[in-house]
């Protein structure tokens, strides 16, 4: 493995050469926001929070998938990009029904928490609300379409990491909706473990621990990846 | 004499749409700081503070609780456009509809009706209808911003009273508060 | 191996043809759909079974594309096309006639299975816009007037 | 022997080319020279706005609105004159009763040149025969038998033959970086997923002559050492389904088609793959993983289909009327077809020119004709007196060319400075009663249908773009409403995932630089 130079927000920066923007910059103490990230999973460069701007390139680019390259030089703050930050989140808001007052995640949700970050103190663009279900089949857990913003990181874990795949995504903009088996009520799919694997990477309280009430869920999502490299180690191990 | 005095009187307005006056409730939370406040301000108008029935002309700031909801909030909301120097969205409900809103899903003020009075009924089913006593529902209920320009968004659900007390602090400087960072416009 | 009597065995030979392959998908729920008129659950469930799927990604897959249907499909299908030619052309006065004579919202099926009302974007004739499809056969150059004739004559 | 033509694509099936075909063949059955009158179904003859059409030969004339009662008069009259003299070229005494014999002086086909469409309308598209006697797959069996691959690809190169799905990317350049990529099986796919709106083009090649797409097809896999390809094409398209279903099999039968292909080593195998209503899917990311049998949402590039495409293997991805183009330029070179259109945008571009002209239909001319000739000498402008207003090319990824700017030539630079897009080749025509607000709304609707949901910007952007402009039609927006729109419209092209969302504002955009005044009229009074 070789090491990559590249400037970040007017720092240099040295990085592996298979690292992403995204990487380097976190490594150098550049928060870059993110949503549909999550280390340990694929990456789908969906929500477009993380997108730079690249010198030299005449599109914005997700630092979550942009492999470092030697002398880039990389933005990841400008008056542009956080104006097109605060509208994604917006976005996000208007389209659901985001409401924190009542919500299991209040207070420990990262969609709350970018909001913040982008400085949005109100929504510029109209709430839509929609008319969306809620799940609540499975003996354990709950899924609120109200509070999904699609990011797919249930989709990738139960998919990638505990193998059972459960979840999708289903239909088709505006939409879409995450399904579990055949868009089935969650409980009366057999294919689901009851790990939990999908509640606990959920970024907001759209999936839940049944019994949880308001500001009650208190999941760490960065322990999927602490839960890959104990995995990893051990496969490693003579 | 103290300096507050010589200047001259903030005409505060607080006003109460589609909520729950918890946002109210969470300014009497400011306590003695109540005290320090009020040689620096003139009550105009407040469902907590005030018996004035129509909203008066000349308000330097209104404190807007609450979503719009029914035909009584619209028209007091652009009354309070009109006659106030500064309109400050007062917590979620006034900034996104918040729990009011809940009900927008449904389709519109019929299906609130029936689900709220018909359905979960437990005895003597049936609309309350007093044409001019009770308001007619609007359609959705909506921020208050989607009516009308506000100048000032206060989110929180209540905000905290640390953050009402900035906010007006910040007020009666004459300074645009600053609202960013958690302490300032975190939802909920 | 399904023998003859087995649920769905019509489509047996398309999925022999592609060795049912994953990939084969949209072409195996073309054909099932083709085979039984909608994409049942149980439909659903054989096609995951036989591509060896999980059923959310089969159901996924199928909700993503306009022409999978997952209900039977009305007797009679009115189909607006509001291709570009169309809808500049007459398209949307089509639509609003149709929706208050079959009393129906577009992309809605009575509920008794009479007839349904939906929209195509560009059915690639475009000199002859605005074309509306009944059924099997296309309307030219179509009129509010004609439009209302023609709906007078299906049969209930 | 007189021959009789009559068009048997989708358009003139419609106006009831099948009725006449049957009346004709009565006829034909009952007279005495049924022997000597020769009736064949072809491709797309031209003015599909006056059709049915039908063309005879040797005369080379060409009929239009002919009616299935005209049947018996023609072949009488073409009896007659079989019967008087062998010298056919004594023009034929007989009109069509309601339709007419067209004008070929007149612009409409004076102006054309036809590569993509040489033998479209000439040949019986079920025939593989009729194809070879045209030269079918002569061009493939050519390069097969003395051409490197990179000889091939270096032709194509040469020609400056660009990519004819909208975008204009460089095809030689495609090619040769397919070809670079390492192993032995790569793929070739033809994107005949046609989804603009009121754009026909491809499925008129595909329903005239489906066998010179797949002669380009096998010569891109050739060059590129694919050993498989893919046609990936739109469910609505019938009967081109039906065509290119036995197109491929008559070419796998007569060995134009499969393994060890004229006595050499290389072998090409073909599928089909019918999409189902999904207008994403003309995106070739998304297009792959619609072939793969999954949701058709594309992801982020790179890596790029050359280098990990269908199955993950390195991928070459043209348009139908691309692969169209590649025979006649092996055929007659490179330079030939460099020297065919306009400096950057060589050879002919194929057109649907639909909406309010009086003569509509699909047109081949050379790139770099101007939109006035197309629009107004061989469309003849709006109908009904009304005057042009504007043209619309490149669908909901384009936007509008207005009235007093049509002396454009049709290239992709010129196009592009203007605020749209060569795009597939949609032209739809606009006349004064059209309501410009309310066709960028109509395209940003499309936009919002067909999103596939997987990015933000697009999947919520467009609803609020919608609703803005529905907001907008209705009377009830504010000077406000119409700067959110723009800021908003460019924030989704600035940050979508793929080219559905970077282009769904471009109509709206395009609207409002040529025709503001008619936003403004709809605003609320400040």
């Amino acid at each position: 493995m070789s090491v990559r130079t590249l400037r970040i927000d007017g720092r240099d920066v040295a990085s592996a050469d298979d690292a992403t923007v995204l990487e380097a910059a976190r490594d150098a103490g550049v928060v870059i926001p993110t949503l549909c990230h999550l280390e340990g999973l694929s990456p789908v460069a969906a929500c477009r929070l993380c997108l730079v701007e690249i010198e030299g390139s005449a599109k914005l680019q997700p630092a979550c998938i942009t492999p470092v390259s030697e002398g880039m030089v990389v933005h990841t703050a400008t008056p542009r990009l956080q104006e097109i930050r605060r509208t994604v989140i917006e976005l996000l808001f208007t389209e659901g029904n985001h409401v924190c007052a009542v919500c299991v995640a209040n207070g420990h949700c990262e969609l709350q928490d970018r909001a913040v970050e982008v400085g949005m103190d109100h929504a510029r663009l109209p709430y839509r609300f929609p008319d969306r279900p809620v799940d609540l089949s499975h003996p354990r857990f709950g899924l609120d379409h109200n509070r999904c913003i699609l990011c797919s990181r249930c989709v990738r874990v139960c998919d990638e990491v505990e193998g059972a795949h459960v979840w999708d995504v289903a239909w088709r903009g505006e939409h879409c909706r995450i399904i579990a088996g055949l868009d089935q009520p969650w409980g009366a799919v057999d294919a689901c473990t009851d790990c939990g694997k999908c509640v606990m990477v959920c970024p907001t309280g759209a999936l839940f621990h049944k019994g949880d009430s308001e500001g009650e869920k208190h999941e760490d999502p960065s322990r999927l990846a602490a839960l890959l490299r104990a995995r990893h180690a051990r496969q490693e191990a003579p | 004499m103290s300096l507050a005095a010589k200047l001259p009187k903030l005409r505060l307005a607080t006003v109460w749409l589609a909520g729950c006056s918890g946002c109210h409730m969470s300014f009497l939370d400011l306590d003695e700081w109540l005290i320090e406040l009020a040689p620096r301000i003139e009550m105009v108008f407040s469902p907590i503070a005030s018996d004035t029935k129509t909203y008066p002309e000349a308000v330097d700031v209104a404190l807007v609780e609450g979503g719009v909801g029914n035909s009584d909030n619209l028209a007091l909301i652009y009354q309070v456009r009109q006659r106030s120097r500064l309109l400050v969205s007062f917590g979620d409900c006034a900034i996104t509809a918040n729990v009011p809103g809940l009900r927008n899903p449904l389709a519109g003020p019929a299906a609130v009706l029936d689900r709220s009075y018909l359905e979960l009924a437990d005895g003597s089913a049936q609309w309350p209808h007093a044409p001019g006593l009770v308001p007619e529902l609007l359609e959705r209920v909506l921020p208050v911003h989607e009516l009308v320009p506000v100048d000032l968004f206060l989110p929180g659900c209540p905000p905290p009273a640390e953050r009402i007390r900035a906010v007006l602090d910040a007020l009666l400087r004459g300074e645009q508060p600053l609202m960013e960072g958690p302490e300032m416009i975190r939802f909920g | 191996m399904a023998t003859a009597s087995a649920p769905f065995a019509a489509l047996e030979p398309l999925l022999l043809r592609h060795h049912s392959r994953a990939d084969a998908l949209i072409e195996v729920l073309h054909g099932a759909q083709q085979c039984y008129g909608h994409l049942s659950d149980p439909l659903l469930r054989h096609v995951a079974e036989r591509l060896q799927l999980p059923l959310s990604r089969v159901k996924g897959t199928a909700s993503f594309y306009h022409l999978f249907r997952f209900q039977p499909p009305a007797r009679h299908r009115c189909v607006v096309c509001t291709g570009t030619a169309c809808q500049i052309q007459g398209a949307p006065a089509l639509i609003a006639a149709m929706e208050e004579d079959l009393g129906l919202k577009l992309g809605a099926r009575r509920g008794d299975g009479w007839v349904s009302l939906s929209e195509v974007r560009c059915l690639g004739t475009c000199s002859d816009a605005p074309l509306v499809q009944i059924d099997d056969s296309i309307g030219r150059q179509q009129t509010v007037a004609g439009l209302r004739r023609w709906l007078q004559e299906l049969e209930p | 022997m007189s021959g009789l033509r009559y068009c048997a694509s989708a358009g003139c099936l419609a106006r009831g080319s099948g009725a006449l075909m049957e009346a004709l063949n009565t006829a034909i059955s009952r007279g005495e020279l049924g022997d000597q009158i020769q009736l064949r179904p072809v491709g797309c003859l031209g003015p599909c706005s006056q059709g049915p059409l039908l063309a005879l030969d040797p005369d080379g004339d060409l009929y239009a609105g002919v009616d299935p009662q005209d049947a018996e008069t023609l072949v009488a009259a073409l009896a007659r004159r079989l019967h008087q003299s062998s010298d056919q070229a004594t023009p034929l005494e007989w009109a069509p009763a309601r339709g007419q014999r067209l004008d070929l002086s007149e612009p409409f086909f004076q102006r054309q040149r036809r590569i993509v469409l040489e033998h479209c309308g000439l040949i019986d598209p079920t025939d593989l025969e009729q194809a070879i006697a045209v030269g079918a797959y002569g061009q493939l069996e050519r390069v097969l038998q003395g051409w490197s691959p990179e000889q091939v690809v270096t032709e194509l190169q040469r020609s400056g033959l660009r990519g004819r799905g909208g975008a204009g990317y460089p095809t030689g350049l495609k090619w040769a970086t397919v070809a670079r990529m390492p192993g032995a099986r790569k793929v070739v796919v033809c994107n005949a997923d046609e989804g603009d709106p009121g754009a026909f083009m491809d499925r008129a090649v595909l329903e005239g002559d489906p066998h010179r797409v797949l002669e380009g097809m096998a010569i891109a896999a050739y060059a590129v050492g694919a050993d498989h390809g893919f046609i990936y094409i739109r469910a609505e398209y019938e009967l081109a389904i039906e065509r290119l279903r036995l197109a491929i099999e008559q070419a796998v039968d007569r060995g134009r088609l499969g393994a060890g292909l004229f006595g050499t080593g290389f072998g090409f195998t073909l599928e089909l793959r019918v999409g189902a209503g999904a207008y994403v899917c003309g995106e070739e990311t998304a297009l792959i993983a619609s072939i793969e049998g999954k949701r058709g949402t594309p992801r982020p590039r790179p890596p790029y289909p050359a280098e990990r495409g269908v199955g993950g293997r390195p991928t070459l991805i043209n348009n139908v009327e691309t692969f169209a183009n590649v025979a006649p330029i092996l055929r007659e070179g490179a330079d030939w077809f460099a020297a065919i259109g306009s400096a950057g945008s060589s050879g002919t571009k194929v057109f649907s020119l639909t909406g309010h002209v009086r003569r509509g239909g699909l047109v081949e001319v050379p790139m770099g004709t101007s939109l006035a000739t197309v629009v107004l000498e061989m469309g003849e402008g709006s109908p009904h007196g009304s005057a042009v207003k504007a043209v619309q090319t490149g669908g909901p990824s384009g936007g509008c060319v207005p009235a007093d700017q049509l002396d454009t030539p049709l290239d992709y630079e010129s196009l592009q400075a203007l605020g749209t897009i060569m795009g597939s080749g949609g032209m739809v025509v606009l006349d004064q009663s059209t309501d410009m607000v309310a066709l960028a709304a109509y395209f940003m609707a499309f936009c919002r249908e067909e999103s596939c949901g997987k990015c933000v910007p697009c999947r919520a952007g467009t609803v609020q773009l919608h609703g803005l402009l529905e907001k907008i039609l209705a009377g009830q927006a504010s000077h406000a409403d119409l700067d959110q729109l723009e800021t908003l419209g460019a924030m989704v092209m600035d940050t979508s995932l793929c080219g559905l969302g970077q282009s769904a504002p471009k109509p709206m955009l395009s609207t409002l630089r040529y025709f503001r005044g008619e936003y403004l009229a709809r605003l609320e009074a400040p």
